[in-house]
C-alpha cells in the first residue's frame, strides 16, 4: 500500500523547503505547484507585455502565450469552445461576474435559487442582486450532514426560477453536490445552473458539457496554480447575449461619447489589462494537473480521509459535521469538540506544525444550519500522506490536554 | 508544555474558566456587543457607570481561551476604573501584543497575554472585550449627556 | 552628461536577458522590477497561505506579508491611514468599483465630470453609470495639443457635479493634468475628484494629500510589479460610507439568509481571496522606487523626451500628437505619419528590435478630438536610454523606405 | 530588405496601392461594415450578386497595407465566386496563417501573405477583408430569401 507516500510532496516549493511543514489547509488556499510558479516567472522574464494589442514580437509572444492559457482552461473543462473561457480575479470576481452580467436581465419576481451551504462568496452576490432587482432568492435547505436536501427541491423551484447557484463541493463538510439531480430539476422548468467549483477543481479536472451546467466558476490559487486569477466559464450561447459587467479597455468593439459597443465573448467579459502571467502559470498547473492519476489519487485521498475519520470519531467531546464517511465526499474534515474554540485548537496543532483553519470558512449560513458558530477543518490534498493525518490525531490528543 | 513562552500558560486557562463577571446587569447604564468577524465570536458588555467611573459589570463571552481571558480580567478589574483609565489599559495592552511592551502597573495580570505578541491573528481576540467595554462606557457617556 | 547611460536596465530581467530589445513600450506595461519578481518567488514558496483568517504561522506570515505591502502602497500615495489602501486587480477594476460604490450613490440628474483624454476604463463606466442612474455624464473636451481644456471647466462644472473623474497623465499624449485647477473647481461646487493614476505611478511616488483628490487608481503592472494587482486609494471618510461593490469571503461582519453586514474599509472592498503575492510583489516594487532619485530620472527621462520631440520633428509627413514639447508631460510620444498605418509602422519597427504599440490606445474619444483614427507610441521609462531614442529615430527612417 | 520573409513584400505594397475594386456600387444587393476593435480599422464591402455568385464588388477600406492589399486581392478576384467559392478561399488563407499551408490554387496573389505567418496579431488585418466580403454576400443572400 503506497498511501504513505506522498511522492508528489516535492513537486511543490513550499512544502519542499518545510520538511516538517504538515499543510493540512488546501481548501483555503492550495500550495502552488512548481510548473506554475517556473511558468509565471519564465513569462515575466521572457514573454511580458500588455496583450492583445500590440504588434512586436513580445506582445505577439505575450498574446500567443495567454491565448495558449485559454485553451488549456478549455481542455481542463472540456469547454465548447476556447471563447467560453473567461479569466478573471478569482471564483469570488468569476461569480460576481454571473450576479451582474446574468442578474441584471431578470426582473423582480424572478426566482434564484441556491443553498444554505454555499461559501459567502455565491451567497452575498445574490443577496445584493434582490437588492438591486426585487429577485426572490430561495435557499435549498442541508441535511443534518451538511448535504444539499434536494427533498426540498420540487417545491423549491418552478417555472419563475431562473437560475440554480451552487457549489460543486462544500468547503466546510466536502460534500459533493449532486449536480445531475440540480441540473435535471432546472431543465425541467427552464432555469440556468451555475456551478461554484471552487473546492471542485482541487480535485481534478472537470468536465462541464458532462455536468450539464451553464456556468463554472473557479480560483487558481486552489488548484496549484498562482493567486489572483480565476476563470469563469460559460456556454457560448448565453454569454453572446450578456451585457458585460467590468467595462473599460479591451473589452469594446468602439468608443464615443455617446454610446460603446461591445467586444464579442471573452473580450467582452475581460476589462482591462488581464493577469497575463498568472493566467499562463494557471495553464501550467493545470496542465501538469491533466498529467495526473486522479483514479489513484482519489483512492489515496479517500484512504486519507477514512483514517482521518476513524481517528477524530475516537475521541470524545468531538463531533464530525458532514456527511457519512461512506457518502459522496472530497477529503475535506470539519469538526468541533464541546468546550475548545477552534482558533485554540489551531494554534496548539500549529506549534506541532500542523496548519488547519479554524472558524465559520466563510459559510456563516452553513454554520448556522448546522447549529455551530465555528469549527476546525481538515483539508487533504494531493500532497498529503499518511504521517499527516496521524500527526494531527497525535496533535488533536495534545490540544485535548493542553487546554482544558 | 506550559513553559514561559507558550500561548496557553495556566493563569490564561484559569481566567478564561473562572469567567469573572460573567452574567447580565440589571441596571446597566450602557451595553455593545462586538463581533469578531473572522470567527463569528461576539462578546456582549454590560456596564453601570457613575460619575464617570465603571460601578458594576457583566459580560457574555463567547469565544476562544484568549478572549475568555482578557474579559474575565475586566470583570475583576475593571470597576472604579473611568474611560481614560481603560483606554491606558487597552493601550498598554495593545503595546504589550505588538512591541512587547512593559505590562500595565495596575493590571498585572495582562503579563499572560505577552506570548500573543507572535500571533498577530490573535490579537483581535484579546482586545475585543476591551473595545466592547470601551464602546459600552461611550454607549453610557452618550446616555448620560442626552438624558 | 549621463543621458546615455541607463544603469537601471540591468535591474529589469527581461530585458537584462535581450539586450538588444529596445523597449519603448512601458505606457501599455512597463517591465518588472527584479524586486518584485524576487519578492513574487519569495512570498509563494515560503509564506503561501490565504489571508486574514488561519491562526497558523503560515498564515501568519501571509496576513504580515499582505498588511506590510498595504503599509508600503500607504507610503508610496502618502496615505493618512493604512486603511485607506484597497487592494484590487487593477486600475480598471479599482476605477469600476469607484463607478459602483461611488456612483450607485448618485441619482438622476447628478452630474459627473470626465474627459475627452480618458482611457476607456475611465470612460466606458461612467457611461454605464449613466445607463444604470441616470446622472448627466459631460466631457471636458481637449486642446489641438491634447490637453484637457481647462477654460470650458466654469460651464461645465456646477452644484450638480458630483463627481469629476480625469486621468493624471494622457496615456497617449502626455500630457499632465492640472490637478490643483480642477481640485479647486471641484472643492468649489463640493465634488469629489477620482484621479486615474495608471500613467502617473511610473512616474514616482504620489501624494495624495497634497493632490487634494478624493480618489486615486492604479496598476502593479504599469509601475515595475506584478500584473493582476492594482490599488484603489479612496479617503477614509469617504469609504466608511460607501457600500461594497463586488461581495463574496473576507468583506462582510456577519450573513444569514435574511441580510447581510459589512466589515469595515478596507476589507469592505476586497471581496474574496485578494492577489496575496502580487500585493507583496507590487510592494516590493513600490519599495524600491522609493528608493530612487526622481528628480535625477525626470531629468533623464525629460531630455530622451525632447530628444525624440527633435528627431520626430525632423521627419516629413509625421504629424506630432500632444502638447508642446516646452509643456508639463510625461515621456509619452505619439503620432502618425501620413499615408503609413501605426500597424505597419510598429511592425517595421519591431525588426529593428524596437517595441513600440500603434492604435487607438484603448483612448479612441481623445483619438476622434485630435483627428486621428491611430497613432504610433513610443514611451519612454527609466530603463531607457539615448541609444533607445536613436534607434528609433534610425527606425522610422527605414520604416518610411520600406512601407513605402 | 525585401527578402522572401519579410513581410511587406512589393506584392504586398503594390496590391494596396493598386487597390482593386476601391470605391462604391451603385446597384449592390449586399453590404456589410467590420471594424477591427485594436485599432479602429474597417472594411466596407459592397457586393452585387446574381445566381449566387458575385458579378461585381466594391470596397472602401482603411487599414493597414496588410488589409488594404487583401481587400484589393479581392477587389480583382472576387467576380464570378460563389460564397463557396469565396468560403473555401478564406478557408485556405487561413490556413496559409496559421500553418503555412499551401497557396489556394485560383488566388496565387495569397501566396504574398505567407510571412504574416509570424506574426499573430495581423491575422485579424489580413482576414477583416474576408469576413466583410462574407458578410457583404451573407446580407445580400438574406435579402434575395425575404424579398
Ligand atoms: C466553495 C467556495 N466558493 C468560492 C470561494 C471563493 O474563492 P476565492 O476566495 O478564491 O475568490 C471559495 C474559497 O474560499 C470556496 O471554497
Ligand atoms: C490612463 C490609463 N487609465 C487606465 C488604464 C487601465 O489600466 P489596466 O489595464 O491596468 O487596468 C490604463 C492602462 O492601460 C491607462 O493608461
Amino acid at each position: 500500500m503506497n498511501s504513505k507516500a506522498a511522492p508528489l510532496r516535492d513537486e511543490f516549493p513550499l512544502l519542499a523547503a518545510a520538511p516538517e511543514l504538515r499543510y493540512l489547509d488546501s481548501a483555503a488556499t492550495a500550495q502552488i505547484h512548481r510548473s506554475a510558479l517556473d511558468a509565471v516567472v519564465r513569462h515575466e522574464t521572457t514573454r511580458r507585455a500588455n496583450v492583445l494589442r500590440g504588434t512586436y514580437r513580445l506582445a505577439e509572444a505575450a498574446d500567443i502565450a495567454y491565448a495558449q492559457a485559454r485553451q488549456t482552461a478549455a481542455r481542463f473543462l472540456n469547454a465548447g469552445s476556447t471563447d467560453e473561457i473567461i479569466f478573471t480575479s478569482g471564483a469570488t470576481a468569476s461569480l460576481n461576474l454571473v450576479a451582474h452580467a446574468f442578474g441584471n436581465t431578470l426582473k423582480a419576481g424572478d426566482r434564484v435559487l441556491i443553498s444554505l451551504a454555499e461559501h459567502h462568496s455565491n451567497f452575498v452576490p445574490w443577496q445584493m442582486l434582490r437588492e438591486r432587482t426585487g429577485i426572490e432568492l430561495n435557499f435549498i435547505p442541508v441535511t443534518s450532514g451538511g448535504e444539499l436536501d434536494l427533498v426540498a427541491l420540487p417545491r423549491l423551484i418552478d417555472a419563475r426560477t431562473r437560475l440554480v447557484a451552487v457549489t460543486q463541493c462544500s468547503n466546510v463538510t466536502g460534500a459533493w453536490t449532486d449536480v445531475a439531480a440540480i441540473v435535471a430539476a432546472a431543465r425541467e422548468v427552464g432555469a440556468r445552473v451555475l456551478l461554484d467549483g471552487a473546492q471542485g477543481v482541487q480535485h481534478g479536472p472537470q468536465d462541464v458539457q458532462a455536468l450539464g451546467v451553464d456556468f463554472y466558476a473557479f480560483s487558481g490559487h486552489k488548484c496549484f496554480g498562482p493567486g489572483g486569477v480565476g476563470v469563469l466559464w460559460g456556454r457560448g450561447e448565453l454569454l453572446a447575449k450578456l451585457p458585460p459587467f467590468l467595462t473599460g479597455g479591451g473589452m469594446i468593439a468602439s468608443v464615443t461619447p455617446q454610446a460603446t459597443t461591445w467586444a464579442l465573448p471573452p473580450q467582452r467579459f475581460e476589462a482591462g489589462t488581464p493577469p497575463i502571467a498568472q493566467a499562463v502559470g494557471l495553464a501550467a498547473a493545470l496542465d501538469w494537473m491533466m498529467t495526473l492519476d486522479w483514479q489513484q489519487i482519489h483512492a489515496r485521498e479517500s484512504r486519507l480521509c477514512e483514517l482521518l475519520i476513524e481517528g477524530l470519531q475516537r475521541i470524545p467531546t468531538l463531533r464530525l459535521l458532514g456527511p457519512a464517511p461512506s457518502a459522496a465526499r472530497a477529503p475535506i474534515v470539519s469538526f468541533e469538540i464541546s468546550g475548545l474554540h477552534p482558533h485554540d485548537i489551531c494554534q496548539v496543532l500549529d506549534a506541532h506544525q500542523l496548519a488547519l483553519r479554524g472558524g465559520h470558512h466563510c459559510a456563516q449560513p452553513l454554520l448556522a444550519a448546522l447549529g455551530v458558530e465555528a469549527c476546525t477543518r481538515a483539508s487533504i490534498a494531493l500532497y498529503n500522506d499518511e504521517s499527516d493525518v496521524l500527526a494531527l490525531l497525535d496533535g488533536l490528543t495534545f490540544a485535548l490536554k493542553e487546554l482544558r | 508544555m506550559n513553559e514561559g513562552n507558550s500561548l496557553y500558560q495556566d493563569a490564561i486557562k484559569q481566567f478564561a474558566r473562572a469567567a469573572h463577571g460573567h452574567g447580565q446587569l440589571a441596571a446597566a447604564t450602557g451595553e455593545a456587543k462586538l463581533d469578531n468577524p473572522l470567527c463569528g465570536d461576539r462578546v456582549r458588555m454590560q456596564v453601570a457607570v457613575a460619575s464617570g467611573c465603571v460601578t458594576a459589570i457583566a459580560h457574555e463571552t463567547r469565544g476562544c481561551l484568549l478572549c475568555r481571558a482578557a474579559a474575565s480580567v475586566i470583570g475583576l478589574q475593571a470597576v472604579g476604573h473611568d474611560a481614560n483609565g481603560i483606554k491606558a489599559v487597552a493601550h498598554d495592552l495593545e503595546s504589550i501584543l505588538h512591541e512587547g511592551g512593559p505590562v500595565a502597573p495596575g493590571w498585572p495580570e495582562l503579563s499572560m497575554f505577552g506570548p500573543a505578541r507572535g500571533y498577530p491573528s490573535r490579537h483581535g481576540c484579546v482586545l475585543l472585550p476591551f473595545r466592547a467595554l470601551l464602546a459600552a462606557m461611550a454607549e453610557s457617556e452618550m446616555k448620560h449627556v442626552q438624558g
